[in-house]
């Protein structure tokens, strides 16, 4: 047992640092740093610049044109880039929808919409979530019903982060209310810019612009844009769900984070012991979080399933990120709150909510590890 | 021993709470929010025309003698106003001008400056700030930067300050200086030669300014109190004042567990209410719990604010700070969880609820501040 | 809206004072002050010493041999009482079955029951609990079945507090498996001494013993000990539940002991900031919990119900007592543990579970203010 | 980067897991602790037999190096058999005697001391305690009061020792003074003349002793390390120790969830099992978690101590003792609420696991010590 990376992987680490040196825009770079937004087309070019060196998607084997790395070459990839200023790339395409499209999608469908992926060119979002079918996603009423080579989509979807700029979205869709509810519903791929799609914003309470409401009405899809058979979407969604979803854990955003509380908090917590303490807890924690998530790395590495981990590092990382973020809010605004920084604060508040809420995860890990 | 409202502070309650929802109802205000909206809120970061109906009802006087045409009103009375402005998330700027500024001209000024000064904040005429804190002090500092220099050549202030509460909207401005080893006020007029404001929407919509001052003419009738007296008023000031955030939260915390029950009680998924689910069920008595609890803090800081000591006062302010900012942070992140997505939205009364609950928390001192005056007491037991 | 206390009550806490000066025995008050085990003998004495004053029953009507005082003269007597160190009086008797007697009994019954309890020459217990009906007592099993002028009981009764020194036992008995589970439940006392009743120790894990089992096997019970009406017991037991427990709080016992923290952390606090820190939240605690308290007993003065209130006296005050003597744990045993101490911390464990515990204190809430 | 245990690893977990199911369980261990039980266990505080035994699976000698009869064990090593003690609810005195003690010998003593003594330790048959800590010292204390006199006359101890481990029950004790700026250490005979154990029942079931050392004579011979030169060797083992104790509550930690998550899906209530209703669901959830988190905790402290800077692994002992405590005090918390009344019975095993980490959690630093640790870490920087 140790935390030494090897030789390779020292190498390794080396190789991606270098290159961000050298290939991240310095205009991007500034933005992320100053907590800026970022907008489509840097998310765009940087998915270019990194699909040029051939590492635009890091996580997908290689004869999809991914890079093929382990989980270890994964995580230091990861918390290179976001040391170095680099910005997230897009997850709805990469992480989401392609692991599906792989390995359900006609090969039609996976020379279609793979590369277009892997280059930044298409946009994609999530259509799952609907008003009143927020946990509970199997309740959802949107129906796509068959019409000759057609189906027609009628619906609304709600929490669609970031589709104001899609060009496509992946949906659950209702294609059968005679079976049980998890049975009647498909996996159908929409062109966001078919007629009858109708995106609208939800302010969020920081004042931004994240999330959507979509609307389908009588949106017309081709059946070959169904993933694998008609009704099962259940299960490729469910796929999903299990699919190691090791970013969750927010780790190499956290330590970043602490970088940068650190340093506005250092006068302020050389007199202020509560501020300290509060601070060091924080510190204590993200090791020790950063560990389970090693733990999860170094097991994925010998081949065990992630398990209800992904669960955990939700649940730890976005407590953790949130109190990091909490504490930048006490430290700043001088006896009151920084305005800016309060936003960002607000911003946040959807990690515990967004992506399965962690009372969700908390379902989860009482039936997959208690049997509760 | 009563710890009971009186029958007129029930009444009072009851004209509030009626008003705020007839008038001022989530819908309205953040429609007047709006930019281009018919009022000029978005300017001020109020409704002025919300001031006048406060004035009308006799709110902005209440605390004043009746000899300068207030009602003579207590720190309980307080309460009971500071809770309904909390309920109806009316950010309107009482607690600057009222609380702080009237409270100071109450305790400090001269007859002649109660005469006109309160009854210009009791009619809703006048909006006076507080200009205390500078930027990098602490709220309550003792030692000021900001400068008087005279009476050669007359008297001329310099300086900075920060957070001042609806400093860009006010008409005059109470500003503190060193003097003779303590601390002096000076009224001055907002708009007067050398006063440059800057002015910031905060979070929760109020307006909170920075105020430069340079080379700034005061006349020695514009001191408020006497040469280097105002600091035990001032103490006293933000104890009142906080007492007084301490009521709004508690208004802001009841009505997020009325808004976070009701939503429990319609909102289905898998099938039944969020209701029937026992671990949503349990944290809203814990949130229950946390409101009676916040009570309890605030009362005790309003019954010592109003008849104990000094000490007494500073103490169970501090400990209702600590006990209301623990409250407000599980209340409000628990009350924006339970929402799901809906209570992270700008649409839902709970997101500016928990807004306005996080400003509160911080301002005049945060917990960690007030968990330290408690503690500094047992140190010099 | 004040919290001074008026001329009148002022005085009657001096009386209270002078009386406990003068007539609380020293050894009884060494062996409270000294957490010393307070045994059968001394809380009789005590009680007889209180009834000779006329004080031996505070919470009940003067008519039936109480004080008749008012909720805030109670609030007082009790303070006085553990300030000066007297020891505990039985709740069984004065405040558990006394009430359901004096409502419901027959006159017969309350001649019989009452002065005895009064006197302290009758020590009761309470016999709700069964084993697998702990929060559920519904469910209990306890049989008594009619012969001729008596019941004839079997079952067993569990976590019943100084059943070893008891006289008698009120108890939940079921009398008929027709109903609904609560309406076939009767209220039953039963002679302690009578053939067929035994007790068995269970030790606590301070190796205490203040609870017991207790067996009953063909008791014979004559029918006069029957209260009330045959099969309405359920509805005794929960006027009982709903009648006023403001003793749950531990308010005086939480600043009694909040002093002898402060005095046993006097030094360590001065240098220990985060222990300063600790116990300068428990004060800022208790003296928000005794606002609650005394808002419940000023309401109560003016004929209002107690609601819901006592649960939250009984959450908060339960957790605010363990966490002092957490505290009081934490700064004894020089850098490990006094082995004196950790077992009062390990006899406190209870408090969070007896007497109803949290979690059911929790659905009383829910159900009673919330509506949930 | 590796975190998975190795075949060796995994094979000790197995043995030791074995045998303290089979030889010691719960109810075996509870039989022998009343008084007048066959074995002498209520006089020693642990079972002699289970010892020997520990003794031949090689559990003793496992962090001593091979040249000494040991079995060149690492921290990793420790790691694993300290959890499976911890499982296992074995007192035995493992931590004092094997971790302790011989580490120090081990890593100050002369070939010849560990020859003797790192050999009869690791065959179970001598029994070495550490008498560091003083009455009113902190536990790792580096000025002392014990004196040492000589060599005029010889050399003499006199002094007291507070929180010996197994003290009254040891053949030999290591003891420290100061001497020439520094610690030193004199191993001597626990039964010499001069020397006083007051022994004590700890509420776990361990023995600690109080130790008086009136007038003790030792020899230059005696001398294990350096004049001085302790210092550094006690504040290593002290983190040895403390990622071991970790290691203990970890082990003990997961019996709980185990033991209470059995519990709830078997104990009816209201017609259906505790494990149905939510809120306890959710509670033994955030168990889990802690339980997840306080093995990374002691993973990460471990590896530390094994391969890290003595500056690292005290950081990461004091990390894990920090989030190790957290974790204990919830989950030994609820899991005793969970099983209700049940829970504070001696009848059942959850309150002996219950003691013992409460007992854990005080031992070698608190909470707030190792928060200090950490948070002075951050003030130097």
């Amino acid at each position: 047992m140790n935390l030494d990376f090897d030789e390779s992987e020292v190498a390794f680490r080396a190789e991606v640092r270098e290159f961000l040196d050298k290939n991240l825009p310095a205009d991007i770079q500034q933005k992320v740093r100053s907590h800026a937004e970022i907008g489509k087309a840097d998310t765009v070019r940087w998915q270019q610049i990194l699909n040029q060196r051939g590492w635009g998607a890091s996580m997908w084997p290689k004869q999809a044109g991914g890079t093929g790395w382990n989980a270890t070459q994964r995580y230091i990839f990861e918390e290179e880039c976001v040391f170095a200023g680099a910005p997230a790339q897009l997850p709805f395409g990469l992480v989401m929808v392609a692991p599906v499209i792989m390995a359900f999608g006609s090969p039609e469908q996976q020379r279609t919409f793979l590369p277009k992926i892997l280059s930044g060119e298409d946009w994609w979002c999530q259509g799952y979530s609907e008003p009143g079918s927020g946990s509970d996603l199997a309740s959802l009423r949107t129906r796509a019903e068959r019409d000759g080579d057609h189906y027609v989509v009628n619906g609304q979807k709600t929490w669609t982060t970031l589709a104001q700029h899609a060009d496509w979205i992946f949906c659950l869709v209702r294609t059968s209310s005679d079976a049980r509810q998890q049975d009647g519903i498909s996996f159908l791929l929409i062109n966001m810019h078919s007629p009858g799609v109708t995106v609208r914003p939800i302010i969020m309470m920081d004042g931004g612009h994240e999330i959507n409401d979509v609307f389908f009405d009588n949106v017309r899809v081709p059946v070959g844009n169904l993933v694998g058979e008609e009704n099962k979407g259940w299960s490729y969604a469910k796929f999903l769900l299990v699919h190691e979803r090791t970013g969750l854990a927010l780790v190499p955003q956290g330590k970043r984070l602490l970088v940068e509380l650190k340093a506005i908090a250092a006068e302020a917590m050389k007199a202020d012991h509560r501020l300290r303490d509060r601070i060091a807890r924080i510190e204590i924690e993200l090791a020790v979080h950063e560990m389970t998530l090693l733990r999860v790395v170094s097991a994925s590495g010998s081949k065990r399933g992630p398990g209800a981990e992904a669960a955990i590092l939700k649940i730890r990382g976005t407590e953790i990120f949130q109190t990091i973020y909490e504490t930048i809010l006490q430290v700043t605004g001088g006896a009151y709150v920084d305005p800016a920084v309060a936003n960002r604060f607000f911003n946040m508040r959807k990690l515990t909510i967004f992506g399965g809420s962690n009372e969700i995860q908390k379902n989860i890990i009482a039936q997959m590890v208690l049997g509760l | 021993m009563n710890l009971n409202l009186t029958e007129d502070q029930q009444a009072l309650q009851d004209t509030l709470r009626k008003f705020a929802a007839k008038e001022f109802s989530f819908a309205k205000r953040r429609a007047l929010a709006k930019e281009g909206a018919g009022e000029a809120i978005s300017a001020t970061g109020f409704s002025p025309a919300a001031w006048q109906q406060l004035a009308e009802i006799g709110v902005l006087a209440l605390p004043f003698e009746e000899a300068y045409g207030g009602l003579g009103g207590s720190a309980l009375d307080t309460m009971v106003v500071m809770e309904e402005l909390g309920r109806g998330l009316m950010i309107e700027p009482y607690l600057g001008t009222v609380i702080l500024s009237g409270g100071l001209i109450a305790s400090l000024g001269s007859d002649s400056q109660k005469e006109t000064l309160l009854a210009s904040i009791g009619s809703g005429e006048s909006l006076v700030a507080l200009a205390h804190q500078e930027p990098g002090k602490a709220f309550d500092a003792e030692v000021l930067t900001t400068s008087l220099n005279g009476p050669g050549d007359g008297l001329i202030l310099n300086g900075n300050k920060a957070q001042v509460l609806y400093g860009a909207q006010s008409h005059q401005v109470l500003v503190s200086v060193n003097e003779a080893n303590g601390i002096s006020l000076f009224l001055i007029d907002s708009k007067a030669q050398g006063v440059t404001w800057h002015d910031q929407k905060m979070p929760d919509g109020t307006r909170v300014a920075r105020l430069e001052l340079n080379q700034v003419s005061v006349s020695e009738a514009a001191r408020v109190g006497g040469k280097g007296a105002a600091g035990p008023a001032l103490s006293r000031a933000f104890d009142v004042a906080n007492a007084a955030l301490c009521a709004e939260a508690v208004g802001i915390i009841v009505t997020l567990i009325e808004i976070t029950s009701e939503y429990l009680k319609t909102r289905k998924q898998f099938g039944v209410t969020l209701g029937t689910f026992q671990a949503l069920k349990h944290r809203m008595v814990d949130m229950f719990v946390w409101s009676e609890t916040a009570r309890s803090a605030t009362m005790l800081a309003t019954v010592r604010v109003a008849t104990g000591t000094a000490a007494e006062a500073h103490w169970a302010c501090a400990a209702a700070k600590v006990q209301v900012g623990d409250a407000a942070r599980f209340v409000g992140q628990q009350a924006i969880q339970l929402h799901g997505g809906m209570g992270v939205t700008e649409e839902m009364a709970v997101s500016h609820y928990f807004k306005r609950l996080t400003c509160i928390a911080a301002l005049f001192g945060d917990i960690d501040h007030h968990l330290g005056v408690v503690s500094d007491v047992l140190l010099a037991a």
